[in-house]
């Protein structure tokens, strides 16, 4: 039987709302696929747009930008930055045929530790299916 | 139609004033129907300034290109202004380097040239092959008419047109500190056709097109240094510390390249086409560039290049930016 | 593909010893570093003056000037100073860390030619690395030549290399030692000023003398204005030029100056080839 | 100088919640194998005591320099092992912390697939714990002083709570007195309490506190620095009057040229003042001022033979050499009070305003139901148009019987751009017309509302009593007022039954909502605030911070951020006082470390940055590079909060956030990615 | 010398032959990029383009190569592969002479085992020139339509055959692996060909006269020319990356996860970062320096150590500049400059 693909999704959560969201979760015993790995930074407005690549390029079947709902940023305004420049990388991705089920954000508040195992499932889900990223993967350099 | 004889008049005038450094034109090249950036410092090198179908180069890059170089203790800094001719598209390029602070209204002298449209050197050299001889060419209603050796040709201007121009909405410039000429009657209108035709392909073909144009690509960055937005102090793809994109060229630092760069411009790229005209593989840059001009536009009601005093659009926002795609 | 005789293969090395000659943002510091392969080791044999290519793989090389004289021993010394990633990442490196080593590359001072003759060796800052094998090599075989002078400098007293080496040879007889620093500074025994002035203060007769100099550019540009004041010959004086370079072996290009490729045909020169050719002083 | 990362790895059981999914062990084992890592171990609490020094031998012992500790969500404990970090003398941002307990023990069941995830986060924690730097947090001193700017009744509250506290203020008032709107209020809702007499009290102990330095007729002009530290400058504007000689009499102003004749802003154009004047009567401080744009010798250089206010006042206060004076102080923080304008009913020309005499506004009632009013309190109203110039004795006057309050004017209307309530309306219209009623009982008032919003406390009840007092309460929107005759006329529609209406009325009142300041503008530019989509000044946090700003120091109180009446002015004042007085009183404030830097070489200075960072802690400043002169960005370190914001904004990576640069992480998403 | 004839029917077998025998490079479209690429089976049509935009230097001195490979922490070292056996088929003259030309550099004191190894397993068959393009001018640099250096077999289209001409060992094993498909050329088949070299030869429009250039050059230092022809260069890489005869490189270390590589890739003198030194400074601070050393290293520096120039007339820098920096230009402009 073919072994099935786990999919390995890179995820950037800021500090205040989608980090703690995701720490309730864990509070609170909530279950869900291990195949997300979080990078935590202060706000989603940290994140830049080229880290999306970079993470596909070094072998990330997905990723995942995760913030503060809009009008809640802990940095008054950062996830409206987050929010136009995903924007963007959105549809620049989607544009050069890279698989949109491979590029998510979402807004998970520190109290949404529900929500945040349902991204989770989702966006593991979504990896799942779009499968293993090799458009433009920097491959094992092959001589 | 733009008076030579009125352009070199104002072009000598204006490098025999005092503050001014030189203006930068456009001249006739060494053959054929190239043309040349043309830098007048003295009134009599004025007199090679042409304008014309043929006056592709967007000048606007050579704002920001020049190196700093170390000045020795005591030497002041040459605070003269720059003087620079524009069409439509470039004036638009000078428009959003003052948004960036790139350059300072008050350093340069805009010589706005209205513009009926330039040419696509590929185009009108697979008409005339192997044209070794300097060809001038003029415009004349709706058409250009090339000076050839052999006796003029007059074609249509849609059928050697670059493509930006075909759909170009700001023929005239937009930013001006004397015009050439009358305005010229705005024709373009930009749906974003192409862009919409690509989009209209499924992934998988998007993903070939792209994958087979990035991987042609030779890493030379004409792309970047001609661009009159790329002009970073210490641009990432030079960058080893941290290391962004590799230098070896293969399908996968070259797409990460390609997308950085696309990124980097969005909202910021004015469509001047320069990329793509100077890209040796033939890679059909402003493809991608236009894509993310498309979306600015369409979903964020912003066009860059346009208005001197606006916000750059990565560093602004709006309450009711689109959001469906958040989870 | 063969690995040997391929030029670009580096030997393995193993750092014995380290320290810091300066410290702060722009540190230098000295590593004394041992061949792995034991063959590789008895056919180095550089000459004073050569340089070599070391590196660490995963991040990068650079080139180096070896310290050292082969009259020291069957090791290795490099001074570096940390500038960027390479350099940065080297200055990480401590006793039995590995590094990568290719070379000797480059020319070497004539020292077989400069036999029977007076030695003056005008440094500023890092520029006193690759000096150091000459002075070494000098007092390995002090009686083949004749009077050694050292003139060197530096911004302060705690930007001085080699510091302690200094003290020791500024008690010895056969050595003048000269040393200087730009800024006064209290309980400096020394001279306080540039090092091109310094040179006019112990103002050395040009006969039968060779002066090497090497240093910040601006320095080599007075102190070769200053030479040719003392009535030096072009051909008495060399330095060594450090232009960017990648293969070390006169491929890659880029640190030209004029038709001469400073990794083989460099690093050191002697003035009068030099002068002629353009950008070498650029 | 970079010394060679030396790593200790601490993957922590935290009893069986850890262990229980992830065998940790292997974690520890799979750690002491990656780069840099000089040791590796595993404890079963690592936070507690035995734990932490643990650590802190591994630092004295192993010369470690960078600690990687593998346990439970760095909200909860990194400062805790920052501590243990600066204990052993290590600095303590050397610190990376792995979270395999909230987001990964405690979420999944598969022990092997969570033993996989926790080696992955730890690799991914030493590989950014290698490139990271030693940061400081500084502190900064805080000048024990307060700016106040605005001395309404919020300002004045803040101002007496924080003097009170033994801390200086500086109180700015731009107008001659403080006072603010409240002082033209006769009574105030729903407990009908005088507004001058809970008001004056308060005004004269701030002119009159030892801590507080009134600075009325006064603006500030520049304010730079940052929380603890800011500079400020104040124009203290010509009064052209002494205010140490003028006792306050009056006599000037009896004896102007133009008393009577110029239209007084206090009586919002009911009743009228001469060129020298006192505001109102209770104006603190009790001093007058010559108005500069009015008085005849200040606009002509001359006044009949001699000024006559000058012959008049007798210990010579009158000074027309005197000039705009400059003040220079420096305080630690700064509470905005500036307070609203009230809606320009000429703006809603549907209404008549323009037009007609009998139409006025909520203030200008204020004005006339006030005993110490223009008409002391009698309610005269003018029957002819606007704008047509009558002899004094020639206006025809009479009190109405027939009156019509319009709500809402100016409130939650798009067309006007304000789409806010303006909270007050409903309260002070039932408050008005209960005046009225008390002051011509048989006067059949009527409220044309579109929702009675009576949310406080004793609104509700208040609003029922005057209904039973017979006020009518009708819904619906007048569309238009025009004259018919003599009278009036409402169109409307009553929007509870369908009915078309055309009401006949003598009076129409417009309860004019609270607008943001015309000269908000000011402000904003002067300290960088941010307005909410409302134009009101914004808060850092609509929940949590409702008296904050984004600026660090800076406080916000009363109508200057939203609508409010007097409790909840009062109540936010009191709010703004207190959090001005924590850093106060502490006498320090920490500055964040992982704030971000400007490599100067390589920035551009395009100012996306200074664009993007919410705290407008980045402002763009020329510095020589090789000769010339450039602009590049720069970090005001108080102001940063460290978001980052400004880092993903650069294009060429030349701003980055300490302890989250893109070296940092980039390494992290080559493990998360790679592995 | 050995002359044969290759009937055009017969093109695809010998292409055939030649690929399963060998690497067989040949002209190909990736995008709108013309370069040699391996054949890879589903060529459709063969076609040689006059010139590629890539040139084939691209085979021996890849854009990007792989010199060894490597653990991070480790300190093992593997290198590459030895080399295959290799075709070229469809070379320029001009192109295969600058193969000749970067041997002397590759092999100057040190050999390059990396280049030459390829250099030496490969053969290079070429295709002589009968319709120049506009900016040839191969004639003007020591090379012609027909220039055999650097070739081991020359190619020439006669109309229906190709003659075939085998210039050294190398090209005569291979003519041997192919021998069933060849015929023996007639004696006029030599005079077709030689008349249409001339034709073509006469159908050059550019040169230039590079007779004591090498000498004028440096003396030429500070002259004004050097500013303003740098103005309007934008600096990029254009004219050395697609030159037959540049060759600078920069090396560089690639980390994927733990494992990583030392490789070197193509680097062009116009580039701001190929000089700087770590310390900030640059002995080539601006464009005009950069282009001076440019013109200066092909046309003299290269010629005081090689002996050659080196340009082989291609006339891609001419055709590709975006800004029409011309080099017959800054030739005839250095030529007419008084000293
Ligand atoms: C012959 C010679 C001898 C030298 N001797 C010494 C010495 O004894 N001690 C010492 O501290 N430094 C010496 N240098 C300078 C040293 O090579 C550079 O400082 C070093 O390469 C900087 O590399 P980096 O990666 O740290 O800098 P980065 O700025 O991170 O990288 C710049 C790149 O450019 C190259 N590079 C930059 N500047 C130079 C330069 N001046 N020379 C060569 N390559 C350069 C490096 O290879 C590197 O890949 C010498 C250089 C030469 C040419
Ligand atoms: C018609 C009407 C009736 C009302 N009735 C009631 C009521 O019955 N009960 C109730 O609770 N509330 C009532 N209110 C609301 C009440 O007026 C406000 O809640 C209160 O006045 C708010 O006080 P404040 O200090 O925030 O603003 P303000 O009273 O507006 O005070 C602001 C002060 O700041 C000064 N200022 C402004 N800008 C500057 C500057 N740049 N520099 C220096 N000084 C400056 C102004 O001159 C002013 O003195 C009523 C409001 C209106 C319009
Ligand atoms: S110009 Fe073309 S080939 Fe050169 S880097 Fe840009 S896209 Fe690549
Ligand atoms: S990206 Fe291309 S089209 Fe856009 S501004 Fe730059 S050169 Fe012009
Ligand atoms: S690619 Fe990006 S970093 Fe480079 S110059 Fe262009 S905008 Fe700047
Ligand atoms: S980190 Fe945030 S607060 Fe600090 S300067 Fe950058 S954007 Fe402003
Ligand atoms: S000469 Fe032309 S091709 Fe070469 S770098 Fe300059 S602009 Fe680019
Ligand atoms: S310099 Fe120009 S013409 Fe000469 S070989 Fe190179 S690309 Fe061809």
């Amino acid at each position: 039987m073919k072994e099935q693909f786990e999919p390995n999704v890179v995820a950037f959560l800021c500090n205040w709302c989608s980090y703690a969201g995701a720490d309730l979760a864990g509070t609170s015993r909530v279950q869900y696929q291990p195949n997300v790995n979080i990078i935590r930074v202060m706000c989603s407005g940290r994140v830049n747009p080229l880290f999306v690549i970079n993470a596909l390029q070094q072998g990330a079947d997905g990723v995942l930008i995760s913030g503060c709902h809009p009008g809640d940023c802990h940095y008054i305004e950062g996830n409206f930055y987050a929010r136009r420049r995903f924007g963007l990388m959105k549809e620049l991705l989607d544009y050069v045929g890279v698989d949109p089920r491979r590029f998510n954000m979402s807004w998970v508040s520190a109290s949404e530790g529900n929500k945040w195992k349902d991204v989770v499932e989702e966006v593991v889900e979504k990896a799942k299916e779009a499968g293993p990223f090799e458009q433009f993967r920097r491959n094992k350099i092959n001589w | 139609m733009v008076d030579l004889e009125k352009l070199k008049s104002i072009a000598k005038e204006t490098v025999s004033r005092d503050d001014v450094k030189y203006l930068i034109g456009w001249r006739q090249g060494t053959y054929g129907f190239r043309v040349s950036p043309h830098f007048v410092e003295k009134p009599e090198e004025a007199e090679e300034l042409i304008f014309s179908p043929l006056c592709t180069n967007n000048l606007a890059s050579y704002l920001v290109l020049p190196e700093k170089l170390p000045l020795p203790r005591g030497v002041e800094p040459d605070s003269r202004k720059v003087a620079l001719m524009v069409k439509g598209c470039d004036s638009r390029a000078v428009v959003q380097q003052i948004v960036e602070q790139g350059i300072k209204r008050d350093e340069i002298i805009v010589i706005g040239c209205p513009c009926e449209g330039v040419i696509d050197l590929e185009k009108v050299e697979e008409r005339f092959p192997n044209q070794l001889e300097s060809v001038t060419a003029q415009w004349s209603n709706g058409k250009i008419i090339f000076h050839l050796p052999e006796g003029n040709e007059e074609i249509p201007k849609e059928e050697v047109l670059a493509t930006k121009c075909l759909t170009c909405r700001y023929p005239n410039p937009v930013l001006s500190d004397l015009m050439l000429g009358d305005e010229v009657e705005t024709w373009g209108d930009e749906k974003y056709e192409d862009v919409k035709e690509l989009e209209a392909k499924d992934p998988q073909e998007r993903w070939s097109f792209w994958e087979e144009a990035f991987s042609s690509c030779v890493r030379c960055y004409s792309c970047r240094n001609v661009c009159p937005m790329c002009y970073c102090e210490d641009c990432i793809l030079d960058r080893l510390n941290p290391t962004w994109i590799n230098r070896s060229n293969n399908a996968s630092e070259n797409t990460a390249f390609h997308l950085a760069r696309a990124f980097h411009l969005a909202g910021r790229c004015i469509e001047c086409g320069e990329c793509e005209r100077v890209c040796p593989a033939g890679i059909p840059l402003t493809k991608l560039n236009r894509k993310l001009s498309k979306v600015v536009q369409e979903n964020y009601e912003y066009i860059p290049g346009i208005d001197p005093e606006s916000k750059p659009f990565q560093s602004s926002y709006r309450p009711e930016d689109q959001e469906d795609f958040i989870l | 593909m063969k690995e040997n005789g391929n030029p670009y293969k580096p030997e393995i090395a193993t750092v014995e010893d380290t320290w810091y000659e300066t410290y702060g943002e722009r540190s230098i510091k000295t590593f004394k570093v041992v061949l792995d392969d034991e063959k590789a080791r008895e056919n180095w044999g550089h000459r004073p003056g050569q340089c070599a290519m070391i590196g660490l793989l995963g991040v990068g090389e650079s080139m180096i000037s070896i310290s050292c004289s082969p009259t020291e021993g069957n090791f290795l010394r490099f001074s570096v100073l940390r500038l960027g990633k390479v350099t940065g990442a080297l200055h990480e490196l401590e006793p039995g860390d590995k590094m990568t080593v290719r070379g000797p590359y480059g020319n070497s001072f004539p020292v077989d030619d400069w036999k029977g003759k007076k030695i003056l060796t005008i440094g500023g800052g890092i520029g006193q690395a690759p000096l150091r094998p000459i002075v070494e090599y000098v007092r390995a075989n002090r009686d083949e030549y004749e009077d050694l002078t050292l003139i060197y400098g530096a911004r302060t007293s705690e930007d001085l290399v080699f510091k302690s080496e200094f003290e020791a040879l500024g008690k010895q007889d056969d050595i003048n030692c000269h040393l200087s620093i730009d800024i006064e500074e209290e309980g400096w025994p020394h001279y306080v000023g540039f090092v091109p002035s310094l040179l006019m203060e112990v103002n050395p007769s040009p006969e039968n003398t060779i002066a090497i100099t090497c240093g910040p550019p601006i320095m080599i540009r007075f102190v070769l204005e200053n030479l040719k004041k003392l009535n030096f010959a072009d051909e008495q004086i060399y330095t060594t030029l450090e232009n960017r370079m990648k293969c070390g072996i006169g491929k890659c290009g880029r640190c030209n100056v004029g038709g001469l490729y400073v990794c083989k045909d460099g690093p050191v020169f002697s003035y009068a080839t030099l002068k002629d050719v353009p950008e070498a002083f650029a | 100088m970079n010394n060679k990362p030396k790593i200790g790895v601490y993957v922590c059981h935290c009893g069986i919640n850890i262990a229980k999914t992830v065998d940790v062990d292997a974690v520890a084992e799979f750690a002491s194998h990656l780069p840099n890592v000089k040791v590796s171990r595993e404890y079963s609490y690592m936070c507690s005591d035995p734990g932490q020094l643990l650590i802190k031998e591994d630092i004295k012992n192993e010369g470690l320099n960078r600690v990687v500790v593998a346990s439970c969500s760095p909200r909860m404990h990194e400062l805790t092992f920052r501590k243990t970090l600066a204990e052993a003398e290590l600095n303590p941002y050397y610190l990376e912390m792995a979270n395999i307990r909230e987001q990964c023990s405690w979420v999944h069941e598969d022990r092997e697939k969570a033993t996989e995830k926790a080696k992955k986060l730890v690799a991914a924690a030493v590989y950014k714990a290698r490139l990271l730097e030693p940061l400081q947090e500084n502190e900064v001193g805080v000048e024990p002083a307060t700016l106040i700017i605005g001395g309404g009744i919020a300002g004045i509250q803040a101002a007496l709570d924080i003097a009170n506290a033994g801390f200086k203020v500086y109180l700015v008032e731009k107008t001659p007195s403080v006072g603010g709107r409240m002082s033209q209020l006769d009574k105030t809702f729903p407990t009908l309490d005088c507004s001058a007499c809970i008001l004056t009290p308060k005004m004269v102990d701030v002119g009159s506190h030892p801590n507080i330095e009134l600075l009325t007729y006064s603006e500030v002009e520049d304010i730079s620095g940052y929380i603890g530290n800011f500079d400020i400058k104040v124009r203290k504007k010509a009064r052209y009057v002494d205010m140490d000689k003028c006792t306050g009499c009056g006599i000037c102003a009896e004896e102007c040229r133009l008393t009577g004749r110029i239209s007084s802003e206090y009586e919002v154009g009911m009743g009228n003042r001469a060129a020298i004047y006192l505001p109102f009567p209770q104006a603190v401080p009790a001093k007058y001022t010559i108005d500069p744009e009015r008085c005849l010798f200040l606009t002509r250089g001359k006044c009949g033979k001699s000024p006559k206010c000058v012959d008049a006042c007798a210990p010579g206060a009158i000074d027309f050499e005197q000039k705009d004076e400059i003040v220079e102080f420096k305080v630690g923080a700064i509470i905005v009070a500036t307070g609203f304008d009230v809606f320009d009913a000429s703006r809603k020309p549907e209404f008549g305003y323009n037009d007609y005499e009998n139409v006025i506004t909520s203030l200008e009632l204020e004005r006339l139901v006030a005993a110490s009013g223009p008409t002391e309190g009698n309610i005269i109203i003018g029957k002819g148009r606007k704008g047509e110039k009558k002899k004094k004795k020639d206006r025809e006057t009479f009190t109405p019987k027939e009156i019509a309050f319009i709500s809402c004017v100016g409130s939650r209307d798009e067309t006007v751009g304000n789409e806010y309530c303006s909270r007050v309306c409903c309260m002070y219209t039932a408050k008005l017309a209960h005046l009225l009623l008390e002051k011509i009982p048989d006067a059949n008032v009527r409220v044309y509302y579109m929702d009675v919003r009576a949310f406080g406390k004793g609104f509700e009840e208040f609003y029922d009593r005057v209904r039973r007092e017979g006020v009518r309460y009708i819904r619906g929107n007048p569309s238009e007022v025009f004259k018919r005759g003599d009278k009036l006329v409402i169109k409307a529609e009553n929007t509870l039954t369908s009915t078309p209406i055309e009401d006949e009325v003598d009076l129409v009142v417009l309860a004019v909502g609270l607008e943001p300041r015309q000269d908000a503008r000011e402000v904003i530019d002067l300290l960088r605030l941010s307005q909410s989509g409302d134009r009101f000044f914004m808060e850092a946090h609509p929940k949590l911070a409702p008296v904050d700003t984004a600026t660090d120091g800076v406080f916000l109180a009363g109508c200057s951020q939203g609508p409010k009446d007097i409790p909840d002015t009062v109540a936010q004042a009191k709010g703004a006082a207190s959090s001005a007085l924590g850093p106060l009183s502490s006498g320090k404030v920490m500055i964040q470390a992982q704030i971000a830097h400007v490599d100067e070489a390589t920035c551009r200075g395009c100012g996306f940055c200074v664009e993007t960072c919410p705290y407008t802690a980045i402002e763009l400043v020329t510095v020589n590079r090789v000769g010339h002169m450039v602009s590049v960005a720069k970090v005001n370190e108080a102001l940063c909060k460290g978001c980052g914001a400004c880092t993903a904004a650069c294009l060429s990576g030349s701003i980055q956030q300490r302890s989250f640069m893109d070296e940092q992480i980039l390494p992290q998403i080559a493990v998360l990615g790679g592995m | 010398m050995d002359t044969k004839k290759l009937s055009k029917d017969k093109l695809g077998e010998f292409v055939a032959v030649l690929a399963k025998q060998n690497k067989l490079y040949i002209p190909q479209k990736e995008g709108e990029n013309l370069k040699f690429k391996p054949l890879s089976g589903d060529q459709e049509e063969l076609d040689f383009p006059r010139i590629t935009t890539v040139p084939p230097k691209d085979v021996f001195f890849p854009q990007t190569e792989t010199l060894y490979r490597f653990e991070q922490g480790g300190t093992d070292i593997s290198f590459p592969k030895e080399e295959e056996e290799a075709v070229v088929l469809g070379i320029r003259p001009c192109d295969a002479r600058a193969m000749a030309i970067m041997d002397s550099l590759f092999s100057w004191d040190i050999d390059d085992p990396y280049f030459l190894n390829k250099r030496e397993k490969t053969t290079l068959i070429g295709l002589a020139c009968l319709e120049p393009g506009v900016n040839c001018f191969c004639t003007s640099v020591g090379g012609g339509p027909a220039s055999t250096e650097g070739l081991d077999i020359l190619l020439t289209d006669l109309g229906e055959d190709y003659l075939l001409q085998v210039l050294t060992e190398k090209g005569g094993k291979i003519k041997l692996s192919v021998e069933e498909l060849l015929e023996e050329a007639a004696e006029d088949d030599l005079d077709t060909a030689e008349k249409l070299v001339k034709e073509a030869t006469s159908k050059i429009g550019r040169s230039i006269n590079t007779d004591g250039i090498q000498e004028k050059l440096p003396e030429l230092w500070e002259s004004p020319l050097w500013k303003n022809l740098s103005n309007s260069c934008l600096g990029c890489g254009i004219c050395t990356f697609l030159c037959p005869t540049c060759h600078c490189f920069d090396i560089q270390d690639e980390m994927e996860g733990l494992e990583g590589r030392r490789c070197r890739v193509w680097d062009s003198c116009m580039f701001e970062e190929y000089t700087l030194h770590a310390s900030g400074h640059n002995p080539r601070p601006s464009r005009r320096e950069r282009l001076r050393n440019r013109i200066n290293h092909k046309y003299s520096y290269f010629v005081q150590n090689f002996g050659k120039i080196a340009c082989v007339g291609c006339g891609r820098c001419i055709d590709l500049c975006p800004v029409n920096i011309d080099v017959l230009d800054i030739l005839s402009q250095v030529v007419k400059e008084a000293i």
